[in-house]
């Protein structure tokens, strides 16, 4: 076909030579010089195009075959900057539903979805007193997929709660805190901690009843914080007061008001997710670091225990 | 809650989502088809029956009281002798004049040609002549005054429109019409205050008020079952029964008690 | 039996999830333990011939020679990640369809809710505060809960069960924390949802809520049952009765440590620190059950009061 | 199946033993099932929740789609109808006529019009060609002076030169007519003068079709005035419209009450220019337009909204249930059917009668008549004895004031007296004076309000007898029986029955009785009991009262039933009371706080008299309360007729009625039982009770009641079957309540007097929903101030009138606006004739009288101080108009309300009638002899012979009772001032804009230039004893 396209190519570059021998012989050949070179250029490209994959922008952008090779499957992982969480081979059985529970991810995924869901959210909602709990309003009534955005928001974020002490448990049933996961076991924990204040937080957004004696109910045990909080032991004795402890400080107020709401606001939308994340962060590094997920690692039998000497 | 149902079947049955469409659905309008109105019926001439008989008075006439009309002295001079009330005329033959006889109830359905023709109320010598009048709904009442004096004529109807106009001696006549069913309407004029009238307004033509003889007849009636009513300004309503076959002649007697 | 009451409580969109947590802790509870008993099983054949221990893969998941030992997480793994992402959505969008979340009258610093309750993961602690004075209930408790959770690792010498699922290796390990998160955390938070009516008050799931409802209750200080009033000796008491406790539970605790050989032989690897610890977090989760049978069943308030503190 | 369960649990709980497969498992096995299924299922949900955002969530789509069917098809029903009676009124005379006019007009301006248009299309040609070149040619020039202004002082001259040689250019314009040539200042001119011209023509044009574009106007007019509905066109257009309405959610937002209401986006006939009833809308109730559009004019839509006025969530779009607020989360639920008046007391807090509101008026009637407002404090109810106590605060406060400023000013004259200059003497003397003169003000205001303080003694009223008068005007054993239950004795009463043991009945009466006062009453000889009857039925009593019982049961519901006042009453007293309802026995002090006895008078050496003249306090410098502290008015009945009616009334008893003796009423043991059990149960917020006169009330402020929160009801033990039932709401209290006010004790255990105080009043249905109504609508308004109904202007008088009249029940006997029900219209002696027997209908009052004859009138109905036992205005009436002792202040509401209902201005100068000349005054008594006119036959004349014939007032009243303005309009057209007066129209007839005689010839009348009418009135009001004399020829 290749030829055929160059014999189209040539015919215009034909009748000009007709036209031109009516006229100057010098015409025709300046004008063959001329067209010729681009005709060549152009069946060039036409090559190029028949294999693709070896244009550059191809390979600028895939770094690797897609057939089913070992190599590939690996590098599909490790090129992928989504992927290359994950080590380009695990365990066996650690695929298995079974054994991991899927929690973590899962936990993972849920936070992806509220933080996207909460993105949406925040366009429509204002932190102040009255205006809050008419947005509410709004969402609900006005904003197309409004409600079930928020429905989406609030139900994922008390699935991941769920999950995520799901996934506390398996990893303790399979005693994947020991040696050399302690310390990413801590960073779990913190997490569980910041996932339930995340929770906390956004339940007062609303400023509804629920969520105003939710949190009234909530704060109000900071009142007793031993000697940060004025009803705490020892508090009084260090001066503290309603309008100076430690509850003041969460509400930002003696009572729960529009700066609690804008406080809560704040922490519930900027300073937890950062933070959660950061801990994210360090949670899967330390995954990865600490050879994959735990298991299942071929059983220790008792008898293998060596004594500790004394 | 209704959802919240929803929720639970779902986890369930994952087909219920169809169910669930559903959900919101509104209540479906209200069968709109409204019975169409049976076309009014028609007095068929062929068949048509009559009514007639006769208003009767077993009591004793009543000495009626002499109408004072010293007030006006234009009134008076038109009379030699003196006027009575006529809110009991009795005959001789034991019957009563000005009764207004009338088919109250059995001809609902029916329509009957618009009337014609005008019925006159004239106000001479300080009295309405007649004492009793029948009119149709949408009938035309022609008032004249034939007297020398100021007349206003008060109509005062529970159902119909009311008016109260003076009419001066050799003022125009006044035409007017009651547009709803109504037995009796009194009228009267509040220049004299002895000066009464009755009108009676029926939707349709069968009825009748007795005069010297005492009877009445209602013809063209088509054959069925209706309730006839006698009223008289003093003794009040009476009603009776009566079904009448086609082209049948019946004869239905009102008797008052003294 | 009200069932309309039953319905209204199981039925209120924030309880969902607790409900849900019902089914879900004990199913997965029991999936995982079935693993355990199953690699117990095998453990137990591998110790009894060392034979077949020598050269068996050590997972009871079936096995044979020449698969291979590791699976590429493309795609195997990611197939599954992207089913459970699938999953999870469509559960969350058939929920968030068919179940508003809440949205109740707007705040009213006025109008006291009654019961006012906190979200439901922190119901644990609400209900802590019958047993508790606030302080100790708000604040020294889930900071000791985190504390502990964190020192888990640190506290648990026990080498063996690293990444599989067992009981025999770490029976008390288990026990101790299924005590610790069913127990005592789950079981509060579901006390706290669906048995705190109005006032706080006990309701038998299907008892009827009735804010009008009064019950007689003294609550008396253990020192004023046996007939100690004056200060300082309420709070010397108080001090004694605790230490008791600390003691009492303290030789529990340690005779749970020293339960068997295997035991012993963990107990051996504990350093003073591991044990101290080991056993301040231990009597401290203990006294939450025992203030509980304290109060519940024997109406006693305080069983240590100072001016300062009451405990 | 037991087998293969056990193998299924085996294979679940022994992992290990499972066969091993011969490939591996996890590399083999395939996910793609559960992959393809679950992702389905995804889509399907997303499916779902697409439906849920296009219809399920969204109702009001479903809704506009079915409204925009329903809506057209009842328009084009409706079209048939209008297109009948567009066509008969296009074919009338008068339309026609126009139409001629019209026409005809047109064609006589064709020709004209025609030669402008021809003019204006030339002009424009004209124009069209010399525009373009004269613009171009001016912007160069601009250009160019521009750059010679700005030109350097070298270049100036030459840019000059250049400039002018542009202005002398020649311009060639080629017109039709052949070319012309113009410099630029002659093309300028041309320019304008053609667009004068242009300007001038279009003027002629506008001018000669003025009036025919005004009959135009003429013609539309007179189609849409004669027309009910609306025109068939304006029906298409209609059609049209909904036809290309797009499916959208209908707002209503106005910021400033913070108000956003969607309900139009469901209800979407509700504001249609045509009505729409649920049948032409097939049934669905949602499309109906509003049942009260005349409200909807009133309070404009577009700034209140609905939700103000219904309650419900506005904003909700999602669900029925939601939009109208009727789930538990919602505080303000749309108000029920039979409820939804509540919502104007959102601003219609300070209107006692509120036009539109009958359900509501009603509710605030039962309210004061059945005497809720004795217990409840209520803004805008039993308002006096507030009022009484803040007068006297104010008074000892001005008094303190007072010295004060008297202290200040003697300081202020010392110091002028010791000071050191004269100016600065003068000053102080100065300040001193003007702080005197404040005193002087001080005192003005304190006797104001002593005047006012005396003017609230005979304001206050209670809704009950005064029972310190029971041992002379009761039979002692008929009391106890009452008050064990008083709808036995009398259905209808508005004493409610009491929550009381025998005893405690027993010590009630006891106490009762004994502290009742003892007084001197004369023996009566006994009265005609039929007369006595004729006069109750005749005199008015029956404006108020009612006779006879159940099926015979007539006349007003305002008093009490006197069927059975026989059995309780004694014959002397009775006499007494219908003689001077308010006369008391004794007279109270307010400031003694008891009852100042003969002994006290006799003290003093003064006689034992008190009345409104002598109502000073023997005692003391202040005022007594001097009479009953009831609104029952003196009819100026004669002595004889009292004792008749009383006759009457002692009559009105069961034959067979028991009564059991009752020793225990003397017993003193039961004295302070019994004023305990009085007082606990707050008898007297009702009645006046010896020793008991500073009561205060008992119940809680209903100010507020309907938006207490709900949790703040107690629903008690029945809280659960509310919620279960569905009345747990402010609806489902009050009417629970209402029907039973014990209901909220059931099933508890309580001592009797810890139990729910509140009476039964044995209230109807309907009379529930009334008081429910009121009492959802007592709400915190959730509209700004400025949206509340607190007229600056006259309407505030008749919110101030309205409070005394209905607490006088006026409207019993008078009609004070069309198709107001009265006590007595439908009694059958005001049947046919007897209308003109009835009381004179009192709309338009403000306009017919003289505001200050009526105060004079109100004060004394008779009109006269001698002869009282008579109608001043209209004698020949057998009603009567009471004597109600009002206040001053009271009379002045009353007139004021009265100017204010039909728009009078205050104080009223009337216009002084010019003169009659003595050939008028011979025309006008001509014409009022005159045998056409009637006047006298039906006016009373002053005659007493002939007057009891007569039917209308007396002349010689006019000048100082009516404005001459409103007689004219009166006897030019009496029936659209008065429906159905006896007064005949007709009388006058328009001749050449002037009101003619119509009824015959009056000697000499014809050739009078001036208005008949006017003449007539000048007459009238000019009229005097005399010329009555010399008219009836006495």
């Amino acid at each position: 076909m290749a030829d055929e396209k160059s014999r189209e190519e040539k015919t215009p570059v034909e009748e000009a030579s007709e036209q031109a021998e009516k006229k100057s012989p010098n015409v025709i050949v300046r004008i063959k010089e001329t067209v010729l070179p681009f005709i060549e250029k152009g069946k060039e490209d036409v090559r190029a195009a028949q294999d693709y994959k070896k244009s550059q922008v191809w390979k600028s952008v895939f770094r690797h075959q897609l057939d089913e090779t070992p190599r590939n499957r690996a590098l599909a992982v490790l090129t992928n900057v989504f992927l290359h969480l994950h080590p380009a081979k695990v365990n066996r059985d650690a695929v298995r539903f079974r054994f991991t529970w899927g929690m973590g991810g899962i936990s993972f995924y849920l936070f992806f979805v509220l933080t996207i869901t909460g993105v949406f959210l925040m366009f429509y909602y204002h932190p102040s007193k009255g205006q809050a709990f008419q947005d509410i309003q709004f969402l609900e009534n006005d904003v197309p997929f409004g409600g079930l955005l928020r429905n989406m928001h609030r139900w994922a974020a008390h699935l991941m709660i769920i999950t995520v002490w799901l996934h506390m448990l398996r990893v303790f049933l399979t005693g994947s805190y020991k040696t050399p996961r302690e310390f990413n076991w801590m960073v779990g924990v913190i997490l569980l901690v910041l996932t339930m204040l995340l929770s906390f937080t956004g339940y007062l957004l609303p400023d509804d009843q629920l969520g105003f004696w939710a949190v009234t109910v909530g704060t109000n045990m900071a009142r007793a914080t031993p000697l940060l909080g004025h009803e705490g032991p020892f508090g009084p004795e260090l001066g503290m007061t309603p309008f100076n402890d430690v509850r003041f400080a969460l509400l930002g107020g003696s009572i729960v008001d529009a700066n609690a709401l804008l406080r809560s606001y704040i922490w519930h939308c900027i300073a937890i997710p950062l933070i959660l994340s950061v801990f994210l962060a360090v949670h899967f590094w330390r995954v990865r670091k600490d050879g994959s997920i735990s298991g299942p690692s071929p059983a220790v039998l008792e008898s293998e225990l060596k004594k500790v000497r004394k | 809650m209704r959802k919240f149902g929803i929720f639970l079947l779902t986890i369930v049955s994952i087909g219920l989502w169809v169910a669930c469409g559903g959900g919101a659905e509104s209540e479906a309008p209200a069968d709109t088809a409204a019975p169409a109105a049976e076309a009014a019926r028609r007095v068929d001439p062929a068949t048509a029956a009559s009514l007639q008989g006769k208003v009767n008075y077993s009591g004793q006439a009543p000495q009626l009281a002499r109408l004072r009309m010293g007030a006006d002295p234009t009134c008076d001079k038109q009379h030699s002798e003196p006027v009575y009330a006529q809110d009991l005329l009795v005959n001789d033959n034991g019957t009563l004049e000005n009764a207004f006889v009338w088919v109250k109830s059995g001809l609902e359905g029916y329509a009957f040609d618009a009337p014609t023709g005008q019925v006159t109320l004239d106000q001479q010598g300080c009295v309405y002549l007649p004492h009793v009048l029948g009119l149709r709904t949408g009938q035309e009442l022609r008032i004249l005054n034939s007297d020398p004096t100021t007349h206003n004529v008060n109509p005062t109807p529970a159902n119909n429109r009311d008016w109260n106009e003076s009419q001066g001696p050799n003022a125009p006549e006044k035409i007017k019409t009651f547009a709803r069913q109504e037995v009796m309407i009194p009228v009267k004029c509040n220049v004299h205050p002895w000066m009464k009238a009755y009108i009676g307004v029926v939707d349709h033509p069968f009825f009748a008020v007795t005069g010297k003889d005492g009877a009445y007849e209602l013809k063209g009636l088509p054959p069925g079952t209706y309730t006839v009513e006698a009223w008289h300004e003093k003794l009040g309503p009476m009603e009776q029964q009566v079904t009448v076959a086609a082209s049948e002649t019946k004869t239905v007697e009102f008797s008052f008690g003294g | 039996m009200d069932w309309a009451q039953l319905w209204e409580i199981v039925s209120l969109p924030d309880n969902v999830p607790i409900v849900a947590l019902m089914l879900l802790v004990p199913f997965f509870m029991w999936y995982g333990l079935r693993q355990s008993f199953a690699t117990d099983r095998m453990i137990a054949r591998l110790e009894a011939d060392s034979k077949l221990a020598k050269d068996h893969h050590r997972k009871f998941e079936p096995y044979r020679k020449g698969w291979d030992q590791k699976v590429h997480v493309w795609p195997y793994l990611l197939r599954i990640e992207l089913l459970a992402a699938v999953v999870v959505t469509l559960i969350l969008m058939v929920w968030s369809i068919t179940l508003d979340a809440p949205l109740e009258e707007p705040a009213n610093p006025n109008l006291t809710m009654n019961p006012a309750k906190a979200p439901w993961y922190f119901l644990g602690l609400q209900e802590m505060l019958v047993y508790f004075d606030p302080w100790i209930a708000g604040v020294v408790m889930p900071t000791l809960i985190i504390l502990g959770l964190m020192v888990i690792p640190y506290a648990d010498k026990n080498p063996l069960g690293n990444g599989y699922y067992t009981y025999k290796q770490r029976k008390f390990a288990i026990l101790a924390f299924c005590f610790g998160f069913i127990v005592l955390w789950l079981a509060m938070i579901f006390i706290g949802t669906f048995i705190r009516g109005p006032g706080w008050i006990w309701f038998w799931p299907g008892e009827t809520w009735d804010h009008h409802r009064l019950v007689f209750e003294v609550n008396r200080d253990l020192p004023e049952i046996l007939g100690i009033t004056q200060q300082p000796w309420v709070g010397i008491f108080g001090a004694l009765a605790t230490g008791l406790y600390a003691w009492a539970a303290g030789w529990v605790c340690h005779r749970f440590l020293v339960w068997n050989d295997f035991n012993k032989e963990i107990y051996a690897r504990m350093t003073l620190t591991h044990y101290l610890i080991y056993q301040f977090f231990m009597i401290t989760m203990l006294s939450l059950p025992v203030k509980m049978v304290l109060r519940l069943v024997f109406r006693i308030k305080y069983v240590w009061v100072t001016p300062w503190f009451n405990v | 199946m037991v087998q293969r369960l056990k193998s299924w649990w085996k294979s679940l709980s022994k992992l290990e033993d499972q066969p091993v497969p011969e490939r591996d498992p996890i590399v083999n096995s395939s996910l793609a099932i559960p992959l393809a299924l679950s992702s389905l299922l995804l889509m399907l949900s997303l499916v779902w929740a697409f439906y849920e955002e296009g219809w399920g969530l969204r109702p009001w789509r479903v809704y506009q789609d079915e409204f925009q069917e329903l809506f057209v098809s009842a328009l084009e029903k409706k079209k048939p109808v209008s297109r009948e009676e567009e066509q008969a009124i296009l074919a009338s005379s008068g339309y026609q006529e126009l139409l001629a006019r019209l026409r005809q007009a047109e064609e006589s301006r064709q020709s004209d019009l025609q030669s402008l248009e021809q003019q204006e299309q030339q002009i424009r040609q004209r124009l069209a060609i010399l525009t373009r070149p004269f613009t171009t040619a001016r912007s160069e020039i601009q250009a160019k002076r521009y750059e010679v202004e700005t030109a350097s002082a070298s270049s100036r001259e030459s840019l000059a030169r250049q400039l002018d040689e542009l202005r002398q250019r020649n311009y060639r314009i080629e017109f039709p007519d052949g070319p012309q040539d113009y410099t630029f200042g002659e093309l300028e001119e041309e320019f304008n003068a053609l667009k004068a011209e242009q300007g001038h023509v279009q003027q002629r044009k506008v001018e000669l079709l003025r009036a025919p574009a005004r009959l135009q106007r003429q013609l539309n007019e007179y189609v849409n005035n004669r027309l009910a509905g609306l025109t068939e066109v304006q029906l298409d257009g209609l059609i049209g419209e909904a036809r290309g309405q797009g499916i959208y959610i209908r707002q209503i937002h106005n910021p400033e009450i913070n108000l956003v209401d969607r309900c139009e986006s469901c209800h979407l006939g509700i504001r249609e220019p045509v009505t729409l009833t649920a049948d032409e809308m097939g049934g669905r109730r949602v499309f109906v337009s509003h049942p009260r559009p005349e409200l909807l004019a009133l309070h404009d839509p577009e700034t209140f909204g609905c939700s103000p006025c219904h309650n419900g969530n506005g904003v909700g779009t999602v669900s029925v249930t939601k939009a109208h607020g009727k789930y538990k989360h919602w505080l303000w639920p749309l108000f029920a059917k039979e409820n939804f008046e509540a919502g104007c007391l959102q601003c219609h807090q300070n209107d006692r009668h509120l036009r539109y509101a009958d359900t509501l008026t009603a509710g605030k009637d039962l309210f004061q008549y059945r005497g809720c407002m004795g217990c409840h404090p209520r803004d805008g109810f039993d308002t006096e004895p507030r009022e009484t106590r803040e007068v006297q605060k104010q008074i000892t406060d001005l008094f303190a004031e007072k010295q004060a400023e008297q202290l200040k000013a003697e300081r202020l004259l010392n110091l002028g007296d010791r000071a050191a200059t004269n100016e600065e003497a003068n000053q102080l003397y100065a300040d001193a004076q003007a702080v005197t003169l404040d005193v002087a003000a001080i005192d003005a205001r304190v006797d104001q309000l002593r005047v006012r303080a005396d003017e609230l003694l005979l304001e206050v009223k209670k809704p009950g007898p005064n029972l310190k008068e029971v041992r002379m005007k009761l039979r002692p054993e008929w009391i106890p029986r009452w008050i064990e239950n008083p709808q036995a004795f009398r259905p209808d009463t508005k004493m409610p029955q009491f929550r009381l043991s025998p005893e405690d009945v027993q010590a009630v009466s006891a106490f009762i009785w004994q502290s009742g006062v003892e007084g001197p009453l004369d023996r009566q000889p006994q009265g005609n009991a039929e007369r006595g009857r004729q006069i109750v039925e005749s005199r008015g009593c029956l404006g108020c009262h009612s006779v006879g019982e159940g099926e015979q049961q007539h006349g007003g519901n305002f008093a009490a039933n006197l069927s059975r006042v026989g059995e309780k009453a004694n014959y002397d007293y009775l006499v007494r009371w219908v003689h001077a309802p308010r006369r008391r026995t004794l007279p109270y002090c307010p400031v003694h706080a008891r009852d100042i006895t003969p002994e006290d008078y006799a003290g003093q050496g003064l006689p034992f008299r008190f009345d409104l003249e002598y109502n000073r306090c023997p005692l003391g410098d202040h005022s007594l309360q001097v009479q009953n502290q009831n609104v029952m008015p003196s009819l100026r009945l004669t002595e004889q007729e009292a004792r008749d009616i009383a006759s009457y009334l002692m009559t009105q008893r069961h034959a067979d009625a028991q009564y059991a003796p009752v020793p225990f009423i003397e017993d003193q043991a039961l004295f302070d039982r019994g004023r305990f059990l009085v007082r606990h149960h707050g008898c007297a917020g009702c009645h006046e009770i010896a020793g008991l006169e500073d009561e205060g009330k008992i119940g809680t402020d209903l100010t507020l009641e309907g938006s207490k929160p709900i949790e703040r009801l107690d629903f008690a033990l029945l809280t659960h079957d509310a919620k279960k039932e569905g009345w747990y709401n402010h609806k489902g209290f009050f009417e629970n309540k209402l029907r039973n006010p014990a209901v909220y004790d059931q099933g508890k255990i309580k001592e009797p007097l810890e139990r729910l105080r509140m009476p039964n009043f044995h209230l109807s249905k309907e009379d529930i929903d009334r008081l429910t109504t009121f009492l959802l609508g007592s709400q915190e308004s959730v509209v700004p101030e400025q949206y509340h109904f607190n007229p600056s202007d006259q309407r505030a008088d008749v919110q101030a009138g309205w409070v005394v009249v209905k607490k006088y029940n006026c409207m019993g006997c008078h009609e004070f606006y069309a198709g107001q029900p009265t006590s007595l219209v439908d009694l059958p002696q005001y049947q046919g004739d007897g209308r003109e027997k009835l009381p004179p209908n009192l709309i338009g009052e403000g306009a017919r009288v003289n505001p200050n004859w009526l105060a004079r009138f109100l004060e004394n109905p008779a009109l006269s101080r001698e002869d009282v036992h008579r109608n001043g205005v209209r004698p020949y009436l057998d009603l009567r108009m009471p004597s109600f002792d009002l206040s001053a202040g009271e009379v002045q509401k009353l007139v004021k309300f009265f100017q204010a209902l039909s728009r009078q201005p205050l104080p009223y100068l009337p216009v002084p009638q010019e003169p009659l000349t003595d050939r008028e005054l011979v025309l006008a008594r001509g014409l009022f002899t005159s045998q056409a006119a009637p006047c006298l036959r039906c006016h009373a004349t002053g005659d007493p012979r002939t007057d009891q014939t007569k039917t209308a007032p007396n002349f010689a009243l006019v000048s100082e009772r009516l404005k001459p303005d409103w007689t004219r309009r009166w006897i030019v057209h009496p029936e659209i001032i008065s429906p159905g007066t006896a007064m005949p129209s007709g009388l006058f007839r328009e001749e050449a804009a002037r009101w003619v005689f119509a009824l015959g010839r009056v000697p000499g009348l014809e050739s009078y230039p001036g208005d008949h009418a006017d003449l007539v009135v000048r007459y009238m009001f000019q009229f005097t004893p005399q010329e009555q004399r010399r008219l009836t020829g006495r």
